[in-house]
């Protein structure tokens, strides 16, 4: 792995990306050993119209806090894509729920499948794509360990939901592997 | 006799207040519920904001915090949610308690602390040269209402009976048995208490509105009050111009520190589960 | 069990607050400061803390500072426009010399401004917000981890100092999380006040002592003082004697005066040879010092100087450093506060220049390195 | 006897009948003298209280109430 990794998870208020940001963190930081920084979108900002969460991943000390050029972009809207689609660093990956972004930019290094539908079909419930989001990016890029995600969503997610949340998270494995 | 040696702070005798003042009496009454309670003077904090009545707690032999305009309250809340053990008095005028402290007061009221604020209205804001308070008569003249006033007052009363006081009365520094009662109810009630006294600022107040001297302005406590069994027979014609003193209110309601306590109980077994 | 957490820098001061005893929190939620006072009214009650939610922010600080004469170390938080608020109160807690801590997370101003983006522009409201002269505390803290600490020097320098004591954090450091490791319990250091010597019958609760710091005895102890936010005499009855005036203020000033070499903390990196110094505090020092590295990496000899305690200001070091430098930038998020103290210091030695920010940004490395590079 | 000095808690007091008085304290603000029942005070050339007719002082602690600057004690 190289030595740092910038992160953004971007979308709409109400999808769960805080969360998601926040069980990344715990599983580079906690659970992975690695230096981390997490920052989000706060206020007005954070409730409507697009909402990010960011994670720096380092092997080393992380100093400037935020996310300037991602190496990984997750889009769960197409808002989020437009927007943020042109600041991610060449050579990076984007990967976008292709249930609500229907424009894709132009470019290869693209995971696009529908996560919020599979969420649906495949564990029952929509508001877990954010967990199946996470599984794809740890399966596609490696940033954190498979151990390590899973240990931070089962110790983050709500009592009684640690089922929904593990399979969500295999689902996203999958999808994941199939994308490579 | 001499009780009243025994809670004072003689080296700062004489007092600031001037001749005739209503404070001194006021202190006097506080004093005496204090020692008919028989409370360790160590357990009792006085809180006061500013003011002529701020200066109250300096005369005092308790714990005495003399604060910021309006504020005593505020103070006085953390001081007794800190500790409960602390028979707290905070002492305010009209204008620290209604205008600039309005707001404490109120919620004061709402949460229901033991506290018992006493509120010496006057009329007016003396120490600082007689400008018009929440509680100025209108028509009434002071430095600021070179007119008259022009705003109609507070009830007070009647915006505590709205906040959730558990004890409200009103009294006068002439009706001094009265007040003692008043004030020593009070003092007792679990939960927040307001004795509002009407007093005479024969400095700042009396002498614009050419009321006389201070017996003169407590001749009219006399005459222009009536007690609140008496006000009750009387017709809205007859009470036109009068004001209602007495007990207004005497509840037993759920106190705020006693209820902060239940919290943490529950907040220690949810944290041991 | 110390392990490794993600928190945030809010998260990170009530934890310290916690482990530094502070058993008062009175309160008035505002962003970016709420969720101190959300984990608070949680955490505290659990401990037998109490925990209140004020109807402002005046009546928060006098909450505070009653709880702290009952004897319970208290703090409250808050932010720019609520800090504003505070002010009539906190220079009470001066002048009485109340222990109590405020926690102030700069957002930017004026009035409701920028409610959730971040800024450094109370770092002159802190020094003179309230009327009349006295010396300040106040703790700048860059990193989540720095936060746990500075809380709990902030609440030891309240108690050892008798004052008010200010943390002054900002958006980015308060809600980004880090990964931190906290210390054991038994490693950190917690003071309390002074007490009068027991069995000591006449006290004066405004003594001039040697150290200027007069012991505190709470309400409730026996003394039955008298505490006054007007000048007062060591008894804390009101004067007007110009002397006893003059007796109690020139103490109140000298009680930072006089310890100023203990409390002023600054951190220093790669100064030795600097050729440019970049002075910087809060968030903004962690991208001054990622500018610093990159400027090293292409041979510029640049350095960093860090205070960590902003007031009492570290001028001598300042001073010291304008003496072997040939240039000091100052990024600030702010349209220029702090770089004219070291302006005051460096003046006739050193031109310095700022780097600045009002847009609720955090300045980023690059506009430093551009800054490194225009003026070296 | 008449005008006898007490020391109470350190501060002298004159005593008159039931009556103690701390002239040293009183503003003279007449409050006392209006309103005895018995009319046993007044005010005098200085300003201050006096007590003028001791023998018809019932006790009745009014003017220990009402005093404003506790210039008053009554024995009982």
């Amino acid at each position: 792995m190289k030595e740092k990794y910038e992160l953004r998870l971007s979308g709409a208020g109400g999808q769960g990306l805080m969360l998601a940001g926040l069980i990344l963190a715990e599983a580079a930081g906690v659970y992975d050993g690695k230096n981390v920084v997490q920052t989000q979108s706060y206020g007005p900002e954070a409730r409507g119209g697009a909402s990010k969460s960011e994670v720096v991943i380092s092997e080393g000390e992380i100093d400037y806090p935020k996310v300037v050029n991602p190496d990984i972009l997750l889009a769960l809207t197409q808002e989020a894509c437009d927007k943020y689609y042109p600041e991610l660093k060449e050579g990076g990956t984007l990967i976008v729920d292709s249930f609500y972004v229907k424009k894709l930019p132009p470019y290869k290094k693209v995971v696009s499948v529908p996560i919020t539908s599979i969420a649906e079909k495949e564990v029952g419930r929509k508001v877990v794509a954010n967990i199946v989001a996470l599984g794809v990016i740890t399966e596609f890029t490696g940033v954190v360990s498979r151990e390590a995600i899973k240990e931070a969503v089962l110790s983050r997610v709500p009592k009684g939901t640690e089922k929904m949340n593990e399979k969500a998270l295999e689902v996203g494995f999958r999808i994941g592997r199939e994308s490579r | 006799m001499a009780k009243s040696l025994e809670y004072i702070r003689l080296d700062k005798f004489p007092h600031v207040w001037c001749p005739g003042c209503g404070i001194g009496i006021v202190m006097g009454s506080i004093i005496r519920a204090v020692d008919k309670m028989e409370i360790n003077k160590n357990d009792v904090v006085m809180v006061s904001g500013i003011g002529c009545s701020g200066r109250m707690p300096g005369y005092c032999d308790f714990n005495t915090l003399h604060t910021t305009h309006g504020r005593a309250l505020s103070f006085a809340t953390g001081i007794k949610l800190a500790n409960p053990k602390f028979k707290v008095i905070t002492v305010m005028g009209d204008g620290d308690a209604l205008a600039i402290g309005g707001n404490h007061l109120i919620h004061a009221a709402r949460r229901n602390i033991d506290i018992l604020a006493i509120i010496i209205n006057n009329w007016i804001y003396g120490m600082t040269g007689g400008q018009y308070s929440p509680t100025t008569p209108l028509g009434s003249f002071a430095t600021t209402a070179p007119y008259g006033q022009v705003e109609p007052p507070f009830d007070v009363l009647k915006l505590i009976k709205g906040s959730g006081a558990s004890y409200i009365a009103r009294g006068t520094v002439y009706h001094i048995r009265e007040l003692d009662k008043l004030i020593s109810g009070g003092l007792q009630k679990k939960g927040f208490a307001v004795v509002e006294v009407i007093s005479q600022c024969p400095t700042s107040f009396g002498r614009r509105n050419k009321m006389g001297s201070a017996v003169e302005m407590m001749k009219r406590q006399k005459e222009e009050t009536v007690p609140v069994k008496k006000a009750e027979k009387m017709s809205k014609e007859e009470l036109k111009g009068k004001i209602v003193r007495g007990l207004f209110l005497d509840e037993e309601r759920d106190e705020y520190t006693e209820r902060y306590e239940k919290l943490i109980a529950k907040a220690k077994e949810v944290h041991q589960k | 069990m110390s392990k490794a957490r993600i928190m945030s820098g809010n998260e990170a001061v009530v934890e310290g607050a916690l482990v530094a005893g502070v058993r008062f929190f009175g309160g008035y939620p505002i962003t970016p400061s709420s969720e101190i006072a959300e984990v608070l009214s949680r955490l505290l009650p659990q401990v037998g803390g109490k925990f209140i939610q004020m109807e402002d922010e005046l009546s928060s600080v006098g909450a505070i500072v009653g709880a702290s004469l009952a004897g319970i170390k208290s703090m409250t938080a808050t932010s720019g426009p609520g800090f504003s608020l505070m002010q009539e109160n906190m220079g009470l807690a001066f002048m009485a010399e109340v222990p109590c801590v405020i926690v102030d997370v700069q957002r930017g101003g004026p009035s409701t401004g920028l409610p959730t983006k971040v800024s450094q522009s109370d770092v002159m409201q802190v020094r003179w917000g309230r009327h009349g002269d006295q010396n300040v505390i106040a703790l700048v803290p860059s990193s989540v981890r720095e936060s746990f600490d500075l809380i709990i020097d902030c609440v030891n320098l309240a108690e050892e100092y008798r004052m008010p004591v200010v943390l002054l954090l900002d958006e980015v450091i308060s809600h980004m999380r880090e990964k931190v490791i906290l210390p054991e319990k038994d490693e950190i250091k917690v003071i309390e006040r002074k007490k009068p010597p027991k069995g000591q019958e006449k006290y004066f609760p405004y003594e001039i002592t040697e150290d200027a710091i007069p012991p505190m005895a709470n309400f409730g102890e026996g003394y039955r003082y008298h505490v006054t936010g007007l000048t007062h005499d060591e008894t804390g009855f009101p004067t007007s004697d110009p002397e006893k005036i003059n007796q109690v203020m020139r103490r109140l000033y000298q009680k930072i005066e006089k310890h100023k070499e203990e409390i002023i903390k600054v951190e220093e990196k790669y100064t030795e040879d600097a050729e440019i110094a970049i002075f910087a505090y809060g968030s903004v020092a962690r991208s001054a010092y990622s500018a610093v590295k990159e400027a090293r990496e292409k041979g510029i000899k640049v350095g960093l100087m860090r205070p960590i305690i902003l007031w009492p200001f570290p001028y001598k070091k300042v001073s010291d450093l304008a003496n072997k430098v040939k240039r000091i930038i100052v990024p600030e998020m702010n349209m220029g506060q702090i770089i004219a103290e070291v302006k005051k210091v460096s003046f006739g030695k050193v031109k310095v220049e700022g780097v600045n920010r009002i847009d609720g940004e955090l300045i980023t490395p690059s506009e430093i390195m551009a800054k490194i590079e225009e003026v070296s | 006897m008449s005008g006898e000095k007490v020391k109470l808690k350190g501060i002298e007091w004159k005593r008159y009948g039931p009556l103690l008085l701390n002239r040293e304290w009183c503003k003279g603000c007449g409050i006392c003298v209006a309103f005895c029942p018995k009319n046993v005070l007044k005010i005098g050339e200085d300003s201050k209280v006096f007590v003028d007719k001791e023998e018809d002082c019932t006790s009745c602690t009014l003017c220990e109430l009402r005093c404003p600057d506790f210039a008053i004690l009554v024995e009982r």
